[in-house]
């Protein structure tokens, strides 16, 4: 009997609880990295792109889509329903962040793109070659990211411990 | 029901009718229920239900956290001198001082997840210690003693005679027993640590000349003090708690040479620890305070905490009772004996307050005021909260377990 | 004062920084400004109606102090305190429970991290300068005024200590903005906290004491110049200065009787 | 074999063993913990590119230069303009929280009638009736807190139609009429109740000529300026012209009390040197010091719109009222309207954007946009030495139902232009005429107006922030500033044997930001204050931080008696009021 209830607690606990714990929120459009990287040969930094102040200016706006998808260039209906919901009614998209950070944390893409020359890949994993985007996956509790490829605190500071980067508190948060 | 209820008593002990009990339970249950109600109000609402403000950031709930760590200082000590000195007068009463002890450090950890501001962060000083500071020291070894006076107190209630008819209670309750000296080794080392860094708390203050003391390593003397007078109050506050609970429940508990001999360790102890902290007032009036730029003598100009203050503290509450508890033939007497106690007790509440209160109260600016505070309601109901809770534990502990195995002999 | 005249001016990237400001109270004419700049930058709320000078968060808080005369020869002079940034056994710093202040060894400012507090307020207890301030209720801004807020500055929640950091956010912009130059040190003057930006009167000057040449660390060893509690040997990097005697006295000097002011 | 009891205890204690081994306790633990970082409350600020913008601050007569630092469309922060001529890059502690202003309680937001929600052609309506049935006595007024704005050029033109109207304004409005004061060259001041350092000017600018100053402050209330100064010549309301007739007499080498004495010597031995205030007395002194016309004086420049002072309008004369209120500074007091409306049904309509002060008594409110929600403009900044105009840009998304106070006065008219077109018309003015040169704000560059090509280019820098500065005049003696009534002497009565005298005030509208100055620290008094000297306060029977009653002839009202020994005795200081008797006891 005490063994039945470790068993059952250990089954519930490992299987039930992430499913429970974190809520899944597709995106709002099937955008394939793949294609843009491949059709278009979009490198990373044509959209998301650094601005003169060095701030980040993440994931583009949706003129940045406009520029190319005024009209549909391809015949998938994913791009039709974009250009429909989206481009025509002139709507920002409500994209997901996988690695959305919280509010008190501060990176800088400047420093460790431009200075430390770290790789995209690093960080965000293959994102840029990947075909379609998985759902966000958004901690109930916190309320924040528990994507793949979202960093937490650990990863960064193991980094910054092996290149003897800065390790105040105030360095990466705000 | 009544028959029920005197199944769960120890053999051999008379106790009060279930209606007596009741009425003496109820008004303190009472008294715990509206303290609650305001400690809620402060988890609920935030801190700014109390009067504590940015310049005293420490209040009533602090100097009530020091002053029953203190008192409550009597479980390891009188642990210490059984098991290790292997005292056995002190028998009489180990298992009172050990329920006492676990009501003051369950009251003190319970009111300090109230005062701090984010409750839900408690677990950051462990997963992230800042080894340097005093409070990292005080919060571990309170939690590792806390959980050493709940293991002293399971064999307490696993001898209540209802709990000793289920065989694999009574198998436990054995192997623990073995233990006790163990866990009296390693609460008595926990508790020199806890005790000192209370101490430290506020002596490693060097913005605060009135509190910061000199020491030795990392240790201002005021951590070596701290342990000194708690070893002295613990015994004296169980004698004076033994007296009280012969006296509310009419019974004899102990045997007459008991209390005295409370008394004289409280004295042995009570009299070094006054040299001491004379010793180390003096040289902090003369070299450590005057080094930071200030002279002590100013610390002593706000009224109403004069001079008086010290004075009181080391002749009133320290040198008089300590003399008392010295001299056979007063000691001899239970007037005098309590009296003494009574004396030993206040004097360490006097002496956490004026570290804890007075120091805040100071101004540390040239262009600053001093400083008055006024606890709240909500604050007032937390601290009575505590001690209803000690009265109610304790009154359980003493109806049902045996907390003075003598009362039972000393009754037929 | 650790700079000395025979160092060096030249700032290798190796020696990192320990910024300090020198105030002029003889300028200072408590007029509040760097008080609101303050707040404005680093999103502290506005008070609560039941708020008090004592119950209020005011990272930057300006003092005012008489030379105790009475009418008509009396004479005022204001103080701006903020937290003094100690360099050395830094008082907040070495009794935090968790970690949440650390003297950060690039910059010399003494950081604090609401999110890693648990409130228990030992830190202000050390405080000498009572530069640190307490959420004691939960922000609130009224509707509308939240879109105000600066994006550089996390809010803060209710039960955490918080105090001065030298506008962090604005060193970190500063930074930012050098790392797309593709620099890693900031020139002088590039960063500058909203205290010293807002001053009408110019009476704050902020920059690198390691830095021997630069204007604070000139001021910071002029004989006008001196530090508050400065004999509690934690070598904060605020420098005050006046040439009004009795300011001097009232401000320096820890007898009683200036206590009164 | 069933489920016992025992059984049940023991597969829950299981349970509870194993779940020690699962991430349940921990992850519910440290998710907690994360959770008080952003519980509900927290706010988020606004996302988007940092970007800079520049505007003009209109908030007092001062005209600083605004730089403001917006994430994406909303202005976060506000600071002073480097090198901007009239305020040297500073602002107050006011200005630096304007951009709050929009979000105060008490905003007007539709046009109102007696309380109740109304079409503004109605108002427009009621107004031209009213004044259609104006009496041959009775007058048409314009209270115009801004004298020399464009707008107030629109008042005058509407105005000028009418029978008998009259353009008002504060007394104070143009403290010396068509004059600067060219502080750069001054050396000396000897101010009577002027607050030199709490509010003259522009900080940035007095604070920036502070150093080679010497200020000599004449005034009973121990005010900032007071405190200060170099010297502080404490003397009863009223005693003002008393003791200016005596430097006057010291300067021209007659006898003089000591502290008379002390201050010609000052002013001697710092000129040039100027004095400011009020009454004839103080005209003769700057006159004795030839401060008028001369480098470091006081300096003609070339627009000076005359408007006449509220209070010297004839009692009971005004059938229609119109006021306009600004988004700062000092309120019209409703005691001094009322003396003024004629005693049958006066027609007075507010353009304001506030609901209190005189708006709270007005037939009619017309809101208007507070400072940063829509195009405005600042003159001439307060004492430049030379003509100036500027815009102020919107910083802010103007709500709707909102009518500048300019463009409802254009509609009375029946003016088919709107505000924007008025300032259009006086920027293409400033072209034509060719004087003078612009100072743009974003590179701090100074460009003659004559080199720029075109009006519509003058008006794109301006958009863009930029002021606009006059050449300065020909300085030339024989001119004789306007000058400022006297203060009246206050009479004591047994009633009222002591002296009400206003101390510095808290502004009627201002962010939330700035309890930090007023309530979160002891910085500055807070407006229900009263702060008497404790020997004063102890022999009415007070103590200090009591509640009080003060009384006047004009009325009583309750304060917190602060006990200062620096005030002056037999004084009571109470923010914001007029001097008078008064008497002081226990609540």
């Amino acid at each position: 009997m005490f063994l039945a209830g470790a068993l059952a607690a250990l089954a519930l606990g490992w299987r039930g609880f992430p499913v429970v714990l974190f809520e899944r929120v597709p995106q709002p459009v099937a955008f394939s990295h793949k294609i843009h990287a491949d059709k278009a040969g979009a490198k990373c930094e044509d959209c998301h792109s650094l601005r003169d102040d060095g701030t980040f200016a993440g994931i583009p706006a949706l003129d940045k889509c406009t520029g190319c998808h005024a009209q549909p260039m391809g015949t998938s209906a994913e791009e039709k329903r974009f250009i429909d919901a989206y481009v025509t009614p002139n709507r920002e998209v409500p994209w997901q962040v996988y690695s959305r950070q919280p509010e008190n944390v501060y990176f800088s893409h400047a420093f460790h793109v431009k200075l430390t020359h770290i790789d995209c890949r690093h960080c965000h994993g293959a994102q840029g070659e990947s075909d379609v985007l998985g759902p966000a996956r958004i901690d109930r509790i916190s309320g924040y990211s528990g994507s793949p490829h979202f960093q937490n605190m650990d990863a960064c500071e193991d980094c910054h411990r092996q290149r003897g980067a800065a390790s105040s508190c105030l360095a990466c948060h705000k | 029901m009544p028959d029920a209820d005197s199944q769960l008593m120890p053999r051999g002990v008379r106790r009060s009718t279930p209606r007596q009990f009741l009425l003496w339970i109820l008004p303190w249950a009472a008294l715990l229920a509206f303290g609650l109600y305001g400690a809620g109000l402060c988890l609920v609402k935030g801190l700014n239900q109390t009067h504590m403000d940015n310049r005293f950031a420490f209040g009533l709930w602090i100097f009530l956290d020091l002053t029953v760590i203190a008192l409550g200082a009597g479980a390891f000590f009188t642990g210490f001198l059984l098991y290790i000195l292997k005292k056995t007068e002190l028998k009489a009463v180990i298992n009172s001082a050990v329920v006492i002890g676990f009501i003051c450090y369950s009251g003190a950890v319970a009111a300090l997840l109230v005062d701090v501001g984010q409750p839900l962060r408690f677990w950051f000083t462990f997963w992230h210690p800042n080894v340097h500071s005093m409070l990292t020291e005080v919060t571990f070894c309170i939690t590792c003693y806390l959980t050493v006076l709940l293991i002293e107190y399971v064999p307490i209630v696993l001898k209540n005679r209802k709990l000793r008819q289920i065989p694999s209670f009574l198998v436990f309750e054995f192997e623990l027993h073995k233990l006790m000296p163990v866990l009296a080794g390693v609460g008595t080392f926990l508790s020199f640590f806890h005790q000192g860094s209370l101490g430290g708390l506020y002596g490693v203050l060097r913005g605060r000349p009135f509190a910061f003391r000199e020491g030795f390593a990392i240790w201002p003397s005021t951590f070596f003090l701290f342990i000194l007078s708690a070893a002295a109050a613990g015994p004296a506050f169980i004698l004076l708690t033994t007296w009280l609970v012969s006296k509310i429940s009419g019974k004899r508990l102990v045997r007459p040479e008991v209390l005295p001999l409370l008394g004289r360790i409280s004295g042995i102890l009570l009299l070094p620890y006054i040299l001491l902290k004379s010793i180390d007032t003096l040289i902090w009036i003369n070299s450590t305070s005057p080094a930071r730029g200030f002279a002590a003598h100013q610390f002593y100009a706000w009224k109403p905490f004069g001079a008086w203050i010290l004075f009181a503290e080391i002749v009133g509450f320290g040198l008089l009772p300590a003399l008392i508890l010295l001299r056979r033939r007063m000691r001899e007497s239970t007037a005098w004996l309590v009296f003494a106690a009574s004396l030993v007790c206040l004097g360490i509440a006097l002496n956490r307050f004026v570290l804890t209160i007075q120091t805040l109260a100071l101004p540390t600016l040239p262009f600053d005021p001093f400083l008055s505070y006024l606890p709240s309601w909500q604050e007032t109901a937390t601290f009575l909260a505590v001690v209803a809770y000690g009265v109610l534990v304790y009154s359980f502990s003493f109806r049902y377990l045996t907390l003075f195995p003598q009362e039972k002999d000393l009754s037929c | 004062m650790s700079t000395t005249p025979t160092e060096t001016t030249t700032k290798s990237a190796a020696r990192p920084a320990r910024y300090g400001m020198v105030i002029d109270l003889d300028r200072c004419t408590g007029c509040g400004a760097c008080m609101v700049a303050c707040a404005v930058e680093n999103n502290v709320p506005p008070a609560r109606p039941e708020a008090t000078p004592r119950t209020g968060i005011t990272w930057m808080r300006v003092y005012k102090i008489s030379n105790g005369a009475p009418f008509p020869d009396t004479r005022a002079a204001f103080i701006p305190m903020l937290c003094q940034q100690c360099g050395k056994d830094t008082p907040c710093a070495a009794v935090c429970p968790q970690e949440a202040v650390q003297a950060d060894p690039a910059t010399g400012i003494v950081d604090q991290m609401p999110q890693r507090c648990l409130g228990c307020r030992y830190c202000m207890t050390a405080c000498p300068y009572h530069a640190r301030y307490f959420n004691w209720w939960d922000p609130q801004w009224p509707p509308g005024l939240e879109k105000t807020l600066n994006p550089d500055v996390a809010p803060r929640m209710r039960g955490v200590v918080e105090k001065c950091n030298f506008c962090h956010g604005r060193l970190h912009a500063a930074r930012a903005r050098a790392a797309a130059e593709g620099r890693r040190e900031l020139e002088p003057g590039e960063y500058v906290p909203a205290c010293v930006e807002a001053c009408p009167a110019r009476a704050i000057v902020f920059g690198d004491l390691n830095d021997p040449a630069s204007e604070v660390a000139r001021l910071a060893r002029d004989a006008q110049s001196f530090r508050i509690l400065e004999k509690l040997g934690t070598e904060p990097k605020i420098y005050y200065r006046t040439a009004r005697s009795w300011v001097r006295q009232a401000a320096a000097q820890t007898e009683k009787e200036s206590a009164h002011a | 074999m069933g489920f016992t009891r025992r059984d049940l205890l023991k597969f829950s204690g299981g349970s509870a063993a194993g779940l020690v081994f699962t991430p349940v306790p921990w992850s519910l633990l440290h998710d907690t913990a994360l959770w008080s970082e952003n519980w509900p409350g927290i706010p988020q600020p606004p996302q988007g590119e940092v970007r800079t913008r520049y505007t003009t601050c209109t908030l007092c007569p001062a005209g600083c230069g605004v730089r403001a630092r917006c994430a994406g469309d909303q202005p976060v922060s506000l600071s002073g303009v480097p090198g901007h001529p009239a305020s040297r890059g500073a602002l107050c502690a006011a200005g630096l929280v304007g951009h709050h202003l929009a979000f105060c309680r008490d905003r007007a937001r539709e046009p109102l009638a007696h309380g109740h929600p109304v079409a503004i052609e109605r108002a427009l309506a009621a107004v031209t009736a009213a004044i259609a049935a104006c009496g041959p006595r009775e007058t048409v007024a314009l209270f115009d807190p801004r004298p020399g704005r464009a707008a107030s050029f629109v008042y005058r033109r509407f105005l000028s139609g009418l029978p008998n109207a009259v353009h008002c304004a504060p007394a104070d409005a143009q403290p010396c009429g068509p004059f600067g004061v060219d502080l750069e060259n001054t050396r000396a001041i000897l101010s009577f109740g002027t607050p030199v350092l709490d509010g003259w000017l522009s900080p940035g600018r007095v604070l920036a000529n502070r150093s080679h100053l010497r200020l000599i402050q004449v005034e009973a209330a121990y005010s900032r300026t007071a405190s200060l100064a170099d010297v502080w010549v404490p003397v009863v309301p009223g005693g003002e012209d008393a003791f200016a007739e005596a430097v006057a007499r010291a300067l021209q080498g007659g006898g003089a009390d000591e502290r008379a004495a002390e201050a010609a010597r000052l002013l001697l031995q710092n000129k040039p040197a100027i004095a400011l205030g009020g009454g004839a007395a103080v005209a003769k002194l700057n006159a004795i010091l030839g401060s008028v016309g001369q480098p470091g004086g006081f300096l003609p420049r070339r627009d000076f719109t005359p408007a006449t002072d509220i209070a010297t309008v004839p009692d009971g004369s005004i059938r229609v009222l119109l006021i306009e209120e600004g988004s700062g500074g000092r309120p019209l007091s409703w005691d001094l309207v009322q003396r003024k409306l004629v005693p049958q049904n006066p027609l007075v309509v507010a353009l304001t954007p506030w609901l209190d002060g005189c708006a709270q008594h007005a037939d009619y409110i017309i809101p208007a946009p507070v400072y940063l929600e829509s195009l405005d403009e600042a003159a001439t900044p307060a004492g430049s030495v030379a003509a100036g105009f500027s815009l102020s840009p919107a910083l802010l998304a103007s709500p709707g139902k909102l009518t500048p106070p300019a463009e409802f006065v254009l509609r009375l008219a029946q003016d088919s232009a709107s505000y924007a077109d008025v300032l259009k018309d006086r920027v293409t003015a400033i072209r034509k005429e060719g004087r003078g040169s612009i100072f743009t704000y974003a590179d701090a560059k100074s460009t003659r107006v004559a080199e720029i090509a075109s009006a519509a280019d003058l008006w794109k820098a301006m958009l863009g922030g930029a002021v606009w500065l006059d050449d300065r005049l020909p300085t030339a003696t024989n001119l004789r500033p306007g000058a400022l009534p006297a203060p009246e002497s206050v009479e004591l009565t047994p009633a009222y044997p002591l002296i009400l005298i206003a101390a510095d005030d808290p502004p009627a509208h201002a962010s939330p930001l700035m309890s930090k100055l007023y309530r979160e620290s002891g910085l500055r008094r807070p407006a229900n204050a009263a702060i008497v000297h404790p020997k004063t306060g102890r022999g009415q029977g007070l103590q200090d931080g009591c509640r009080a009653i003060v009384s006047s002839p004009s009325g009583t009202f309750t304060v917190q008696t602060i006990f200062d020994p620096a005030v002056m005795p037999g004084v009571i200081e109470v923010a914001g009021r007029t001097p008078s008797a008064a008497s002081i006891r226990r609540a």
